[in-house]
């Protein structure tokens, strides 16, 4: 393993900042046919989000959760329940009307998205107490149960007057330009935000204590690692950021329905941590944008009959992309069970050995004996 | 330290490029503005925004085959001189409103001019935004939640709405001697909880009583329970809006319960599927009937699409194994129809361009005989619509595997 | 050598269901001893330690650490019929500290089958013991407002590492090192919530004769580096006899012995029950 | 009191199938540590075998019983083989996973070959005949479903208390290694698991779906889940505890719907299932496993 020195990383860095930056631009700057790309990006930044939350909880903490759908609905229920314009609340609640109380609410969307994960944190808080003393897999049907007891009380009629009960809710105020920065952008900046705080509470004493927790629970106590108030903290900033991603996903759509969370959300979200890496941020955020632009985007013509002259190709019609999307997911499962990456979290070093790596293979039998010497000298 | 400047590099190049594209955004969003999507060449992409997987995914699919037949009879319009061919992009929503969003997306990269759909009003609802965003019309087949097209000055829709369908349901109930109902909704669905709730209003005002009002869960199977509950109310008549899959699931379990009351539904249980001895004597609303002689347009389309169905096996795996004409696809086919007609309107216009925009104005003023009835919009963009088909199963119908035509039903009837 | 008590193990009984893992063990640690927890395969010795670090509640008894009650139980629902052992009624509180708590007052300890955080690097396998000690909440630490105490625990990792010898290892991952290394890096890791009592279980299990001598060296160093106390579960008896002040012995979860390694190897009780045995 | 006889009898039916269900479940638990997901979509897919057998090539019902049960037997021996054996020395989440992937598959795939439109199940004459208790009134098949249910068990506790294999079984849920020191043949014993368990899903997809003659590609994935639920609540891991489970949490929405709280009958499953799991962490007869130090 070679190391790159601290300078030619900085410059790395930023290079590839700008570039992302002026990739995210002309994304947005090219009209017309990019709409897709745009929508693309959009979605996977909260799925990367979604997928980063849940890793923090199943990756780095080792607590099995199938809770995410449940704490995505309640982020994205506070935030549209609360941010919906006043005018706008009779044509939404047309059917049942809207609850007095809530009648004349219409909070700014940035003070509903952070109520929002706000809300999910603390429904975490009182749940976790009681279900995270359990083991793995009861954790696991614990939470799943959790979001299933979420998604039917918030279409339950009782909640009519405040969720809209089973007929959902719409005119969720979505992106607004904040300042001289367009909608567009918004997204990006609050799942960056987001992320930068995830990638800094990995790295810092706490983070090391919830990897020591999933390393080995027993020897993490005998350190002095209080086993119930870690596992309580990384639920609670788990839930939090889940329902951030909740929220962001409810101004996405514009409209939210309980059945927008079901337990398929979950096992989605989960899939994507899979594919990234258990336990690497970055690896969660490469892959959801991969799978959000895999299953919406490059498959669809999967899902269209097509024709080469007269010959109609096998196979392809309707429902065949989602076939081949979970065959796939199937073959990463199992033959490719670290995922892209692992548990390593992205560095240059990482880029740059395995492009070194890349060269050594393509440069043949030849030199590899040469290669090898270099390599004894490091 | 590595980590902090990182961080400022990164805010501070967002700021940065913030700043430069604040201009060249607002441009390119003001070209939107004017024109929606035009269309290159001499073809005319539509868009067909569908559920064909999923929840929903079997009616979304006889959508889908009626606006497919609609487009093999009508796949080429004239206008000013040019004859341009229509194609249509086909997008699956899977009946989730996630993924609908991204699937209109998709079809506005596309450069569809105007969209097609959707079976299910949920997704059509979270996809609405982005066609109006895009300036693209949609027009509706089968949602018939209000809020479709309600503050969305780019959805139509062909069909009848839930409250007209719910009051008229209760009409009907009244009329026949039912006075007292017990109702079954779904948990978490607009479409069964919003019917069953105008259904329940208006029955209510009629002078009927609700004896019971009982939710189930999506993908729910076993009813034993509700039904007991129901049958010891002992009802004139069952309200039950839901989708195919829980009729065929409901129906044989309430035979098992020995009940006897009259079971009304929504436009949903226009499908062979249901057809089976349990299914006998159910009355349910739908939009349009097959064997209505006193609609020529009708008549023609059913014919037709006969012929279409029969053509390949695979059309009629998706038509629930018949070649019923359920009247999804004479939505499918009339949606498409709105389309075309507000196309032909562009002829003779001094337009230069094919756009969305100017679809969209066409379409406002579209009138013509569709199969469905004769359709034109009103102010929010719905079909005019002033009767339901009221239909039925009967021992006939096990062996035709069709519905029969009980009478007409509108609000006024009382 | 002052004769300060430092841990106190008082009549701790542990039963699981009807089988009596330790029974009635008495054990005092002084403070600069290092003293000897031998018995056959069996024996309850890690029962013991699971006790006294907080894993296991004693089914009755008491332990006290520096004169402070840490751990009092007396047997409770199904285990009030079930119980056989002595001294019911003498211990009446009910109080057991969590692993974590333990730890935090002062005991430290390492596992028989190596417990290490396996995916992590050496240095960060120790940092983790520092976590404890740290100043400030979650958000000063998230938010890097208090680098200095990072920094502080990473400067006092890095010293601890280079005092152990493990420092040209520190970036390797835990489990790449050698099974020796990993023994060492094991009790670097106790050392670092920085203990008044360390109990190592079976330290040299698994090492060669030449391994076992440069442990039993080692763990003298650290008693004198490090102001320690030290408890210990061994085998080897080389190490034991040549490094321990005072040995107990268990069999059978009873305590059958205690003494001086003098003593202990001529006690013919020993001999019976382990050393005949064993040897 | 009709009214309650008829309560009691539909809670015994759907209780009686969740059990059978829930024994698959708690029995793949048992041998492997494994939640396996897809066992739901087995169950679906046993549906869709007889529907082929009898619908498509009309082969009479009790020979098309037995052509299903063999064919969903070999679908779930297929799936322990293809994605769960590979993952056998992997960390338990990975095949938990893998679980999840087999599940999505299995419902995209019915969607694309079967469509998403619901498929009459046959009906079986025999099962279908209507039975009067006085004025309650319920067809064969809701009074066989208890019965096959409880023959099932003791069959299946007499197999693995006094039978080699039983021991076997085992011993294979005590301690993996050591049974393969014995001279256990463990992927043996596994795939008699996934047998036994897919045997039963199968039986109840009969038992399931004549008196819910509908079938469609997400058919499974809440009587799974339910099912699902049940064996956790009995203690994962235990037949007896599955069969308890599956009548409880039966009754549960049975009597939830019965006093007019239908909304909310899944709620309280759950809600039962979490107070459960908070007061006895592993189920109602699950083992308590200390992890040794």
């Amino acid at each position: 393993m070679e190391r790159l020195n601290q300078k030619t990383k900085m410059t790395a860095s930023i290079i590839a900042c700008i570039a992302l930056v002026v990739l995210l631009v002309l994304s947005y700057t090219n009209t017309g046919t990019t709409s897709m790309l745009r929508s693309v990006l959009q979605l996977g930044s909260i799925y990367a989000l979604a997928a980063a939350s849940m890793n923090l909880l199943n990756g780095f903490t080792g607590l099995f959760s199938l809770g995410h759908a449940g704490f995505m609905a309640i982020g994205a229920y506070t935030y549209a329940v609360l941010t919906i314009p006043v005018n706008k609340k009779a044509n939404v609640y047309y059917l049942y009307g809207v609850a007095d109380s809530l009648a004349n609410v219409a909070l700014p969307n940035w003070l509903g998205l952070i109520i929002g994960g706000i809300a999910a944190a603390i429904i975490a808080a009182l749940i976790g107490a009681a279900v995270l003393r359990l083991k793995s897999d009861y954790f696991a049907i614990a939470t799943l149960g959790l979001a299933e007891i979420v998604r039917i009380c918030v279409a339950s009629s009782p909640m009519a007057r405040i969720t809209n009960g089973s007929l959902g809710l719409k005119n969720i105020p979505g992106f607004t330009n904040i300042g001289f920065i367009p909608a567009y952008f918004v997204p990006f900046i609050v799942v960056a935000i987001c992320l930068v705080i995830m990638f800094l509470l990995i790295n810092c004493s706490y983070g090391r204590a919830f990897k020591a927790i999933r390393e080995d629970e027993i020897a993490a106590e005998a350190m002095g690692i209080n086993l119930a108030r870690h596992k309580q903290m990384s639920f609670i900033i788990s839930s939090f950021f889940a329902g951030i991603a909740g929220a962001l996903l409810a101004m996405f759509l514009g409209a939210i329905q309980s059945t927008t969370f079901p337990l398929m959300l979950t096992y989605n979200i989960l899939l994507i941590v899979v594919i990234g890496g258990m336990g690497s941020l970055s690896g969660s955020i490469i892959s959801a944008f991969l799978v959000i632009a895999a299953k919406e985007w490059w498959l669809r013509f999967l899902d269209v009959e097509q024709y080469i002259g007269d010959w109609q190709v096998p196979l392809l019609r309707t429902g065949f992309r989602m076939v081949v999307f979970s065959v796939i997911l199937m073959v990463v499962v199992l033959f490719w069970r670290q995922g892209i990456m692992g548990q390593k979290e992205f560095s240059w070093d990482g880029v740059y050995n395995f492009f070194r790596r890349l060269k050594t293979k393509f440069r043949g039998k030849n030199t590899k004996a040469a290669a090898e010497g270099g390599n004894a000298n490091e | 330290m590595k980590k902090i400047s990182l961080l400022l590099v990164l805010l501070l190049v967002f700021s940065v490029f913030a700043f430069g594209c604040g201009e060249s955004g607002d441009d390119s969003a003001a070209n939107a503005d004017a024109t929606g999507i035009s269309v290159e060449g001499t073809t005319i992409h539509i868009g067909v925004f569908e559920p064909t997987t999923g929840e929903n995914g079997g009616g979304g699919m006889q959508e889908v085959l009626g606006a497919r037949y609609a487009n093999q009879l009508y796949g080429t319009v004239e206008i000013n001189g040019t004859t341009y061919d229509i194609v249509l992009d086909e997008v699956d929503n899977q009946s989730d409103k996630a993924a609908a969003v991204t699937a209109a997306n998709q079809l506005i990269s596309k450069g569809v001019v105007a969209v097609l759909g959707s079976y299910g009003s949920g997704v059509s609802i979270a996809a609405g935004e982005t066609f109006m965003n895009a300036q693209v019309p949609a027009v509706g087949c089968s949602c018939t939640n209000p809020q479709v097209t309600l503050g969305n000055d780019f959805y139509f829709r062909a069909c009848f709405l839930d409250p007209f369908q719910g009051t008229v349901m209760a009409n009907y109930a009244i009329t026949e001697g039912y006075t007292t109902a017990a109702v079954i909704s779904q948990n978490g669905d607009d479409y069964s909880t919003g019917l069953a709730t105008y259904f329940k209003n208006a029955f209510q005002e009629l002078g009927g009583t609700v004896v019971a009002d009982v939710t189930y869960q999506t993908n729910e199977s076993d009813f034993n329970a509700l039904l007991t509950s129901i049958k010891a109310e002992n009802p004139d008549c069952i309200f039950c809006p839901s989708s195919i899959v829980t009729a065929t699931l409901i129906l044989p379990q309430m035979t098992a319960n020995g009940i006897q009351a009259q079971v009304l539904a929504g436009d949903t249980w226009e499908n062979a599927a249901i057809i089976s001895n349990d299914a006998v004597g159910v009355a349910f609303s739908t939009f349009f009937d097959e064997t209505d002689e006193s609609n020529a347009v009708a008549a023609e389309f059913v014919n037709g699409f006969k012929e279409y169905l029969n053509s390949n096996p695979q059309n009629i795996t998706w038509n629930a194994n018949t070649d019923t004409v359920a009247a999804v696809s004479a939505l499918g086919y009339d949606a498409y129809m709105a389309v075309y007609h507000a196309l032909e309107a562009l002829n003779g216009t001094d337009i230069e361009t094919i756009n969305s925009v100017a679809i969209r104005d066409a379409l406002v003023n579209v009138s013509f005989d569709g199969v469905t009835g004769a359709i034109s919009f009103d102010e929010n963009g719905d079909a005019i619509k002033d009767t339901a088909y009221i239909k039925t199963v009967t021992e006939d119908s096990l062996a035709t595997q069709s519905f029969q035509f009980v009478r007409t039903q509108s609000v006024a009837d009382l | 050598m002052s004769n300060q008590n430092v841990l106190r193990v008082c009549d701790a009984t542990m039963q699981f269901g009807g089988v009596v893992a330790v029974n009635n063990l008495n054990l005092e640690v002084n403070k600069g001893e290092i003293i000897g927890l031998i018995g056959p395969n069996g024996a309850g010795k890690t029962t013991a330690f699971n006790v006294i670090t907080g894993v296991y509640a004693p089914t009755n008894g008491a332990v006290e650490l520096n004169g402070e009650r840490i751990v009092e139980n007396h047997p409770q629902g199904k285990m009030r019929e079930l119980y056989n052992g002595e001294n019911l009624g003498k211990y009446n509180d009910v109080k057991v500290l969590t692993p974590d708590r333990i730890t935090k007052l002062g005991v430290a300890r390492t596992f028989q089958n190596i417990r290490l955080f396996k995916n992590l690097t050496v240095f960060d396998n120790v940092l983790i013991a520092k976590h404890m000690n740290m100043k400030g909440n979650i958000f000063s630490d998230v938010f890097r407002i208090n680098r200095k105490e990072e920094d502080r625990m990473k400067a006092e990792t890095l010293e601890l590492l280079r005092i152990l010898g493990l420092e040209e290892h520190k970036d390797d991952i835990a489990t790449s090192l050698p099974y020796g290394k990993q023994r060492h890096l094991e009790i670097a890791r106790a050392l670092a919530t920085k203990p008044s009592l360390l109990l190592l279980d079976e330290p040299a299990a698994g090492m060669n004769p030449q391994e076992s001598d440069d442990l039993m060296k080692f763990v003298g160093r650290i008693r004198n580096d490090f102001d320690l106390s030290i408890l210990m579960i061994e085998h080897h008896m080389q190490v034991i006899m040549g490094i321990c002040d005072r040995i107990y012995v268990l069999d059978y979860g009873t305590l059958i012995a205690e003494g001086t390694p003098a003593e202990i190897q001529n006690n013919p009780k020993v001999i019976e029950a382990y050393l005949g045995v064993d040897e | 009191m009709t009214n309650f006889l008829q309560y009691i009898l539909a809670g015994i039916s759907i209780g009686s199938i969740y059990a059978l269900i829930a024994i698959g479940y708690t029995m793949v638990y048992g041998i492997l540590r494994l939640i396996n997901f897809a066992h739901g979509d087995i169950f679906m897919m046993a549906a869709y075998f007889m529907i082929f057998a009898m619908v498509d090539f009309m082969i009479p019902w009790y020979i098309s019983m037995f052509i299903m049960i063999i064919a969903t037997i070999v679908l779930g021996v297929l799936i322990e083989k293809i994605a769960y054996k590979p993952l056998r020395t992997a960390p338990r989440m990975s095949i938990m996973i893998s679980a999840i992937g087999v599940s999505y598959l299995l419902q995209n795939l019915a969607t694309y070959l079967f469509s998403a439109l619901p498929k009459q199940y046959p009906s079986i004459p025999i099962l279908n005949t209507t039975v009067h208790f006085g004025e309650a009134s319920t067809s064969l098949v809701t009074i066989l479903t208890p019965i096959i249910c409880v023959g099932c068990v003791f069959g299946l506790l007499a197999l693995v208390k006094y039978t080699k294999v039983g021991m076997a079984m085992r011993a294979v849920s005590k301690d993996f290694e050591t049974a393969q020191l014995m001279g256990i043949q463990i992927n043996n014993i596994i795939s008699l698991t996934f047998v036994i368990g897919c045997g039963l899903a199968a039986v109840g997809s009969i038992l399931y779906f004549t008196p819910r003659p509908s079938v469609f590609p997400l058919a499974g994935s809440l009587p799974g889940l339910k099912c699902f639920v049940a064996a956790v609540f009995g203690g994962i891991g235990s037949i007896p505890g599955a069969v308890v489970g599956g009548f409880v949490v039966g009754m549960c929405e049975t009597f939830m719907k019965a006093v007019g709280l239908s909304e909310f009958s899944d709620v309280f499953t759950f809600v039962l299932l979490i107070i459960v799991l908070m007061f006895r962490p592993t189920g109602l007869f699950g083992e308590k496993m200390a992890e040794k130090v």
